[in-house]
């Protein structure tokens, strides 16, 4: 492979593109075809990603993979991509999961399947662009542009109150966003570039970055979600289909942690200092408040829809304990220890939040409910669908040795440098996630054959227990051997943290 | 000597005349076409003022034109007012409220 | 020494993983082949490992093996640690678990779920070892959190059945709360010493015995105190001390003998392991053992109290080993580390002779487990009776037996110590003395002595316990009767951990004790006349005379008492608060902050209230499109005043 | 002296006249009541000296435009009781409306801003001054592209009025050959089947 | 270049208008395609010419009172585009009702005479006679079907009230000259540049700014829209809805930035209040609509609210990005009425958002490309709506006007809602009368696609059309 190879467009645009085939010559071919093809193009962008990995360098915080065409040469705006150590294991992340989550509509879309499958594709291509794009405004092209497919998806194959969820994760994520291009067109105008790498290098004086910050905040906080701005996040969890649930919690919630490593901290950082109170205190308040909230819920969907804000809460919490770390250590080592515990939190949550909603599909395509007082027992009828389940729920309380627990881990051990309090709150997590996920696994799994429905479940098939199992031996080889993601991210996060810590006042 | 603001404070009482015709009249269309015609009247009493204090003929082009346009006007207007009248049996202002909100 | 020590640790989990991934496919045979036959072997190096360290002169083990990851300049490591203190560790652990391998293959043979319990009790092999071994927190944490998982999964074994899943989930919530302040002590650890490892750590350890740290403003605490007590939090959750001891009496809903070994024999001891590697640590904070020492002395004592009232046989032995771990948390809060390792090492003999002798009962009576509905066992299965006279004696700590050397060494030891609260303490421990005899030989009584209270149809089929059953027992009464006498010497007062337990000289409570030591016979003939003794002998009379001589007796102090037999029945309320504060208090919260906090305010007040905000205006400002054309006019006239008010004539501005 | 009573005379005309068509019950003397206010300002014009627009305002508006208004009142056949209820109700505010206004604007075109020393009267023109030449000048001179404009608007103005109120279908007679010569049986002749006895 | 040659377009039209109505009037009367087709090879010449003799420089004809430069030749150019493609579309829907209508064609064709001559006016003269062409041609249009009682209705109000607004207009204008002492537009921005005279200047500012502001269809003076919009016959609603834009942008252009270009700072803080007013009735009120006709009315208003936005940069970028906005929303709004058009019937007008519902199965590709529309005027990406309101946005807060972006992005937000909502429809409700088949013809589906797709090819690839409006206003603005 040439090194000047469009790697990184051909990740971006095979499946933007073979989406687009999938839903243009769907109506003409049987839904088979449809499947195959959709499958075929997850797996080819799975493997061209993994050509990324192979050639990746890990030595180097440099953008690696660059391409760079004009786009609209009279603002500047740039086709602009690149991958640095943060982007690629988010990239991996993205053409990971999508393979599973095509398999995982495999029987069950019976409705416009090639619509569905091409929509997941064009998603997958779309978030790819947000990672990779280096051009502002072609991120917040493709970071718009996302909103479409999942908006159907949601819509279209959702639950019963679907429209509701929908509109409503529609419009939290405008809202965050729209604000979100106003600030980059304000940055632009400081330094007159629309390139992200560039925007990191202007100059801003501490008021105009606390607007920044704050436009920012609400774009990305919306999307990780941050708590007060997570109520999407239950509904359309719970609504979407299980492929959108697990894309939404697998995925798009990284793109709001994505964003405030690529953004907020760099170019804000006077800002992300001054305001860091305020960002680790929501941080915490999503770890505890979420976590009790989770506790009580009914529906497994939105049960795992809460821990995954909680959990979300650790990434926030990493990324703005690097402030007071650093000033209480004296050394920026440590904050970039939380930083990259939150990377992991982020890339770990992925394919366990991913796979609990996977069980929680492969449950509901059987009984058609996700009410846990609808079920109790299932380990007795499908002992290998508990088995599994069992491991992505201790994979969720963060048990060692999953990579559930790798994130935890690091935000808490640098948490505690910052403010021993923060360490108290966070830490909370190692009862309450336990508490609100084994006790949901105890009244779904475990006990009694609960009902007839239950009684009548054949185990998981083999499509299933492909799935299942690829996130499993993922979740525990990154428990076990989770350096090949920090020799990804070292690099580039350490250039990250001697970016913010630099003062950017003029 | 008369000044120039006596014929713009005639022009501007017409233009404020055919405004509250606009407003005070609710039931008769035709009205409504002849306060507007009023209040053209009134700017080409401002043109033609102004032309003649500036000694330029193109305020009365101006009114020139205004003329004929507002002809023109009128004919669609009253062609309007009785398509409207065929179509309803009425010329009633306050009939005209099928489409609102 | 490496390879050795990673065969040790990875042929449990390859067995594991065999037996659970595989476990249709080699079949029950295999699966228990697999299984024993990887812990046989890691048994066997594992005592290859203890003959060199411990017997020869093999130098300590300390490697790293393995780089988990390395940020922020910090390497996480997994390595081994082998010196004395983990050798000893390492032989009980495999050989317990060996044992348990072998008693399951009868055990369980029944079972559908055979090559689970295989691959549930090799793992826990291999996480228990991973903890022993550890040469640094993270590791040890890491086997830490996976026996508690195995734990959990071996209390709900019979998933089915309410209570077990009741109680496993309890169980892993409970050590969750020991494991926060285990994380957070780390954590702790971590900032200060900037390294897992415990060489690195004790070997700072001095030089930070003056450090402070301020939690709550304005309040300097010792860095070391703060360290031991949140590692102590942890040892507390899984070594079961008050108040966290809440989930052990309920594990025992797990199958009877097996998991009831893991709990009372190994895992609950990973908080004594823990305490007694870190005692460099807890050296230097006389207030963390004060703490240790004070919460092992309410643990031994009182949960001793709660077994009095008992009628479920197993429960009884459950809170004897509650009270059993309180001594030995006091021998660690006493400084007396090594003492507490010998507690560990004899109770896990008599304590699993107990145990499975009570599944002898059971079995026996056909899954009964009251005591009420027992009696006169003796004349059905004498192998059974003996073997648990054995161990009640043991456990009572009557000399000659392992149990007598253990304890009575501790006694001493918190007698002998300075340390705040350990007067206290003594009292706590003497007297848990005869409360332990009591209510040993209540069991005993009421079990195998006077009147036969089982009904009929049980009586018919009373018979001895298969060999399966009693040549284990037999095979656990002979250390029981033997261990103390044979490692005594060696463990408490000679230099048998070398430099794997560190005591400070003011603490030194055992070299003190040494000093009086004479031999085994001069321990025994002493202890014969020390206050221990006479209580215990107290305690078995007073069974005696309250359960074969005055049966009325029990029945009428439990009305005269009736609070404090209410209390005791009620366990002194901590189950009843527990699931009332913390479960329901958290389920509360929960509610509270979803309907009102999520549901009420953010949703329905902000988001979904501004969208009806919008909508209502909507409706509003739609009617001023009234549809008559005068308003509409009126409007541009309005619009035309407006604009000149403002930029002509600038009144409006 | 003489200009300012011939001003004030037909401005007092002009505004009394104008009062009216906003006024009165009738239509048909709302637009004699037009006819007077174009009248009046025609005089005004030939004061400010534009005769030719002066007698032009007379022809185009008397003469054709008005007519047109009234005569598709009188053609509309109106109810005129009906037409001006309410009338006193509005009253008020559209008074209030057109002080408001007045004094927005009278304020500004006012003498303070051009009175005589702001603005001075000009010099009387010369007497062979014609303004008919000059406006033609000026119409097919400088504003040539106008008056071509002008010419299409009349011409949208007939279009649209035909097309308007022309109705095609009801008013014209003609014989359409096309068709006729395409017309089959089966659109003329209609073969009903009748019951012999109305079945009750 | 001599005079008539600068105006060859505009008589070309001219005359070929006047051949269209007698091939009309002599035409067999079942032979309406006659007229359409004389129609679009009238537009197709003249669009030729445009494209011929585009200007490199600004450059004036007949005493100033015709402006020739690259900003009129863009626009007519886009004018006459947008118009053809709407003479398809509206003769689809004639076709499917059995109307001989082809006045439509005639009356448009008049209207776009009217259009030219604004986009190209430079004088206070001409811009009223183009004003007053366009609209006669409009009132009458709307008018058309001469038994329609909505139609009726809303022609008189529309004729009303525009006559009310050119009345104000003209007295605007009456200031303006009278002040100035001239009418073309570039002697006037000299005078206007007179301080001395400011406040007189600035009242006819007032009135003139009002003739504009009810052109364009901006708040408070977009009372007719809704009315207009919902009771014309929809193919006189999508001409309505999207040409006049164009020449009414022009119109702002001319008057405010050639003609006033001295007083920006007194417009642009008009045009921000009339701005923000207008986002916020046409976006809140578009809520409450079931008419999705009235609905995209009221998001017209809010639309031309943000393209004011462009104009208070009162700079040649942010005059761009306003022709830019005015460009891509012609093209949209034309989509949007396009699908109203396309769902329509022999019988009924199917403007109800209800008559939306499940289009995606009834015609996955017109829901497919209405949603397109949807989300473009939403301004979500990658669809051409986002980089209109991108453009206007940079230029706002070029301007430092960073709070009225955010103003105006929050807005749109709330805006987003009611198109999501015809998305909805579309695709998550089932339809009323399932496997009812869209009744389109062929090349209404045709061209209803070219205009999906030129929505998302200007999505992906703005650059060039942007380039273009920049590079005729660099020109325009000097």
């Amino acid at each position: 492979m040439s090194a000047d190879f469009p790697l990184l467009s051909l990740t971006i645009w095979l499946p933007i593109i073979g989406g687009l085939w999938v839903i243009f010559a769907g109506s003409r071919v049987h839904d088979g075809a449809v499947r195959n093809d959709a499958l075929l193009i997850s797996v080819a962008t799975f493997l061209v990603s993994l050509l990324l990995w192979q050639g990746f360098d890990n030595g180097t915080a440099d953008m690696q993979f660059v391409e760079r065409l004009a786009w609209i040469p009279a603002f500047g705006i740039e086709y602009y991509v690149g991958a640095d150590g943060i982007a690629l294991p988010l990239i991996l992340l993205t053409t990971f999961i999508t393979p599973l989550v095509v398999l995982a509509g495999w029987v069950v879309i019976k409705d416009r399947l090639s619509l569905y499958m091409g929509s997941f594709l064009l998603l997958e291509g779309m978030m790819i662009g947000v990672f990779s794009a280096l051009d502002a405004i072609l991120f917040y092209v493709f970071w718009e542009a996302m909103l479409i497919p999942m908006f159907l998806i949601i819509g279209i194959w959702g639950g019963p109150r679907r429209v509701y969820a929908t509109i409503k994760f529609f419009l939290y994520t405008f809202m965050g966003s729209v604000l979100m291009l106003v600030a980059l067109l304000y940055i632009y105008f400081q330094g007159g570039s629309f390139a992200i790498p560039a925007m990191h290098d202007v100059t801003l004086t501490l008021t105009e970055q606390q607007w920044i910050f704050i436009a920012f905040l609400l774009a990305f906080g919306v999307k990780i979600p941050m708590w007060p701005v997570h109520t999407w996040l239950p509904d359309a969890h719970v609504e979407a289909p299980t492929g959108g649930s697990v894309v939404l919690a697998a995925i798009m919630l990284k793109l709001g942690g994505y964003g405030f490593l690529r953004f907020s901290l760099p170019i804000a950082p006077d800002a992300s200092m001054s305001f860091d109170w305020l960002m680790i205190a929501l941080s915490l308040i999503a770890v505890v408040y979420i976590g009790f909230v989770a506790l009580v819920q009914q529906d497994m969907k939105k049960l795992i829809a809460y821990s995954s804000i909680s959990h979300m809460g650790f990434v926030t919490l990493g990324f703005f304990i690097a402030f007071q770390v650093a000033a209480g250590s004296g050394s920026w080592d440590a904050a970039a220890t939380g930083i990259e515990g939150g990377m992991i939190q982020m890339i770990s949550h992925g394919f366990i939040s991913g796979a609990m909603f996977l069980c929680v599909g492969v449950m509901y395509d059987r009984v058609h409910s996700r009410e846990i007082a609808d079920y109790g027992g299932v380990a007795n009828t499908m002992p290998v669908f508990a088995a599994f389940m069992m491991l992505f729920a201790m994979a969720n309380a963060g048990l060692p040795g999953t990579s559930g627990f790798v994130g935890e881990f690091l935000v808490i051990l640098t948490a505690f440098k910052a403010n021993v309090w923060y360490a108290v709150l966070a830490a909370m997590t190692l009862i309450l996630g336990a508490a609100y996920t084994l006790w949901m696994y105890k009244r779904v799994i475990f006990g009694a054959i609960g009902n007839n429905a239950v009684a009548q479940l054949a185990d998981v098939d083999a499509r299933e227990k492909l799935i299942l199992a690829v996130l499993a031996a993922t979740v525990l080889l990154f428990g076990i051997w989770p350096a090949p993601l920090f020799d990804m991210m070292h690099a580039s996060v350490e250039q990250l943290v001697s970016h913010i810590a630099q003062s950017k006042l003029p | 000597m008369l000044a120039l603001a006596d014929f713009l404070i005639i022009g501007a009482i017409l233009f404020c005349l055919s405004v509250a015709g606009i407003f005070i009249n609710r039931k008769n269309v035709i009205v409504l076409l002849m306060c507007i015609e009023l209040m053209l009247l009134s700017v080409n009493m401002n043109f033609i003022a102004f032309s003649h204090f500036n000694g330029d003929v193109a305020g009365q082009v101006f009114v020139f034109f205004i003329l004929t346009v507002a002809a023109a006007e009128a004919a669609i207007g009253l062609a309007i007012l009785v398509v409207l009248f065929r179509n309803r049996n009425s010329i009633n202002v306050e009939d005209l409220d099928l489409m609102k909100g | 020494m490496g390879t050795l020590c990673l065969i040790i640790v990875l042929a449990p989990l390859v067995g594991a993983l065999l037996a659970g991934l595989f476990g249709r496919q080699i079949g029950r045979a295999g699966a228990h082949w697999v299984t024993s036959g990887a812990v046989g072997l890691s048994f066997l190096l594992s005592a290859l490992v203890f003959w060199r360290i411990v017997v020869g002169d093999a130098p300590t083990y300390n490697e790293n093996l393995y780089t988990w990851l390395s940020t922020g300049g910090i390497d996480f490591h997994v390595g081994f640690l082998v010196d004395e203190l983990s050798a000893t560790m390492m032989v009980v652990v495999t050989f317990v678990s060996w044992m348990v391998h072998i008693y399951t293959i009868g055990y369980m043979h029944e079972d559908p779920g055979y090559q689970r319990f295989f691959s549930y009790i090799s793992l826990f092999t291999f996480s228990m070892l991973m903890l022993v071994m550890s040469n640094n927190f993270l590791q040890l944490f890491f086997g830490w959190e996976a026996v508690g998982l195995v734990s959990y999964l071996l209390i709900g074994f019979w998933f089915t059945r309410d209570t077990a899943i009741y109680a496993n989930l309890k169980a892993f919530l409970v050590n969750r709360v020991g494991d926060f302040g285990f994380l957070l002590g780390i954590a702790c650890v971590l900032m200060y010493f900037g390294s897992l490892d415990y060489q690195s750590v004790f070997a700072a350890a001095p030089a930070h015995a003056d450090t402070t740290i301020s939690i709550i403003d304005g309040h300097e605490w010792s860095l070391l105190t703060v360290i031991c007590l949140l590692l102590f939090v942890g040892a507390m959750g899984k070594s079961a001390q008050w108040p966290l001891h809440v989930w052990l009496p309920d594990s025992m809903e797990g199958p009877t003998p097996i998991s009831a070994l893991i709990h009372a024999a190994t895992m609950v001891t990973a908080g004594i392991f823990m305490v007694a590697r870190m005692s460099p640590l807890f050296e230097m904070s006389t207030t963390a053992l004060s703490v240790v020492l004070i919460i092992g002395a309410i643990t031994a004592f009182f949960m001793g109290l709660l077994g009095l009232v008992q009628n479920d046989i197993k429960r009884v032995v459950a809170y004897s080993t509650l009270s059993q771990l309180g001594y030995m948390t006091v021998a660690l809060g006493a400084s007396a580390y090594a003492a507490a390792i010998f507690h560990l090492f004899t109770h896990a003999f008599f304590k699993a002779l107990l145990f499975l002798a009570a599944g002898s009962v059971i079995i026996g009576m056909h899954h009964e487990q009251d005591m009420r509905k027992m009696g006169g066992l003796k004349r059905y299965m004498p192998v059974t009776y003996w073997t648990s006279l054995i161990g009640s004696l043991a456990l009572i700590g009557f000399p000659g037996f392992a149990g007598f050397f253990s304890k009575d060494a501790i006694i001493e030891a918190v007698h002998l110590s300075h340390i705040p609260g350990s007067g206290i303490a003594y009292a706590a421990v003497l007297s848990g003395v005869f409360v332990t005899a009591l209510y040993s030989f209540r069991l005993v009584f009421l079990v195998f002595h006077g009147e036969e209270r089982m009904d009929h149809h049980t009586k018919e089929h009373l018979h001895e316990s298969p060999k399966v059953v009693t040549v284990p027992l037999i095979a656990l009464a002979v250390p029981s009767v033997l261990a103390g006498a044979l490692f005594v010497g060696a463990m408490l007062f000679g230099d048998y951990f070398g430099g794997s337990i560190v005591v400070s000289a003011e603490h030194d409570v055992l070299g003190e004790l040494g000093h009086h030591y004479h031999g085994v016979f001069g321990m025994i003939t002493h202890g014969l006349l020390q206050p221990p003794f006479w209580l215990a002998m107290g305690g078995v009379f007073a069974a005696w005379y309250c359960y074969m001589k005055r049966p009325d007796i029990p029945r009428r102090a439990a009305e005269s008492m009736s609070l404090v037999y209410r209390i005791l029945l009620d366990k002194y309320g901590f189950d009843r608060f527990n699931d009332w504060f913390f479960a329901g208090g958290a389920r509360s919260a929960g509610r509270a902050l979803w309907r009102g906090g999520d549901v009420a305010l953010i949703d329905g007040l902000i988001v979904n209230g501004s969208a009806r905000a919008i909508g209502w205006w909507a409706g509003i400002i739609r009617h001023v499109q009234s549809g008559y054309l005068y308003h509409y006019a009126f409007a541009m006239i309005l619009g035309l005043l407006l604009l000149l008010g403002l930029f002509v004539h600038g009144v409006i501005a | 002296m003489f200009e300012q009573i011939v001003f004030y005379c037909f401005a007092g005309m002009l505004i009394f006249a104008g009062s009216m068509v906003i006024t009165v019950r009738n239509p048909v003397h709302a637009a004699l009541f037009l006819v007077l206010a174009f009248f009046s300002s025609a005089g005004l014009w030939l004061l400010l000296e534009a005769e030719f627009l002066a007698i032009a305002l007379v022809l185009v508006y008397v003469g054709a435009v008005m007519v047109l208004f009234l005569f598709v009142v009188m053609m509309l056949d109106i109810n005129l009781a009906a037409l001006r209820e309410g009338f006193a109700r509005y009253f008020p505010v559209a008074a209030l409306v057109a002080i408001v206004m007045m004094v927005a604007v009278g304020t500004v075109v006012g003498r303070a801003n051009f009175g005589l020393d702001k603005v001075a009267a000009p010099t009387p023109r010369p007497s062979d001054y014609g303004n008919t030449t000059e406006l033609g000048r000026a119409l097919y001179g400088e504003y040539i592209w106008p008056f071509e404009i002008a010419a299409v608007v009349l011409l949208v103005a007939i279009i649209a009025a035909i097309a308007l109120t022309l109705r095609t279908t009801r008013q014209t007679k003609a014989p359409k050959p096309e068709r006729q010569v395409l017309v089959r049986r089966e659109d003329r002749v209609r073969l009903v089947k009748v019951d012999a006895e109305r079945q009750s | 270049m001599n005079d008539f040659m600068t105006v060859l377009p505009e008589a070309t039209l001219t005359a070929l208008a006047c051949l269209v109505l007698i091939v009309d009037v002599f035409r067999r009367s079942d032979a309406v395609n006659v007229t359409f087709w004389a129609a679009v090879f009238s537009v197709l010449l003249v669009l030729s010419q445009v494209a011929i003799y585009f200007p490199e420089q600004s450059g004036l004809a007949f005493h100033g009172t015709f402006v020739h430069d690259p900003m009129a030749a863009v626009l007519k150019s886009f004018m006459l585009v947008v118009m053809l493609l709407s003479f398809f579309y509206a003769r689809d829907y004639f076709q499917r009702r059995g109307s001989t209508q082809t006045e439509f064609y005639i009356l448009a064709l008049f209207a776009g005479i009217g259009m030219m001559v604004l986009i190209s006016a430079h004088s206070l003269l001409t811009v009223y006679l183009g004003l007053e062409l366009l609209s006669l041609s409009l009132y009458a249009m709307v008018a058309m079907t001469r038994d329609s009682v909505e139609a009726s209705e809303a022609a008189m109000k529309y004729f009303v009230l525009g006559a009310l607004a050119s009345g104000m207009l003209l007295y605007g204008m009456s200031m303006l000259y009278g002040v100035a002492g001239t009418l073309d537009l570039g002697a006037l921005s000299g005078a206007v540049a007179d301080e001395s005279r400011h406040l007189l200047f600035t009242f006819g500012l007032v009135f003139v700014l009002i003739g504009i502001a009810f052109k364009l269809g901006v708040a408070p003076f977009h009372m007719w829209v809704p009315d207009v919009y919902q009771g014309a016959p929809t193919p006189v609603t999508l001409f309505l809805g999207s040409a006049p834009k164009l020449a009414a942008f022009a119109m702002a252009i001319r008057v405010l930035a050639d003609g006033l270009g001295a007083l920006a700072g007194e417009w642009q803080t008009m045009l921000v209040l009339l701005a923000i007013l207008s986002m916020a009735i046409g976006n809140i009120v578009a809520i409450a609509q079931t008419n999705i006709k009235r609905m995209l009315a009221y998001s017209t208003i809010s639309h031309m609210g943000f393209l004011l936005l462009g104009l208070i940069a009162a700079n040649a970028i942010g005059y761009a990005a306003s022709m830019f906005y005015v460009i891509v929303y012609a093209i949209m709004s034309m989509g949007a009425f396009g699908a109203v058009i396309m769902l329509s019937g022999p019988g009924q007008e199917s403007d109800r958002l209800q008559d939306f519902a499940g289009l995606a199965r009834r015609s996955p590709w017109i829901g497919f490309l209405m949603m397109i529309l949807m989300f473009s005027l939403a301004g979500v990406p990658p669809f051409a709506g986002f980089w209109a309101k991108w453009f206007v946005l940079k230029e706002v807060i070029a301007a430092g006007n960073a709070w009225l972006a955010a103003v105006a992005v929050l807005f749109s937000l709330i805006g987003a809602f009611y198109y999501l909502r015809v998305i909805k429809l579309m695709y998550f409700d089932e339809p009323e009368s399932p496997r009812a088949a869209v009744g389109a013809g062929e090349d209404a589906h045709l061209v209803f696609s070219v205009n999906g797709i030129a929505v998302l090819l200007l999505g992906f690839l703005p650059g060039s059309l942007m380039s273009v409006c920049l590079a005729a206003m660099l020109v325009n603005g000097g």
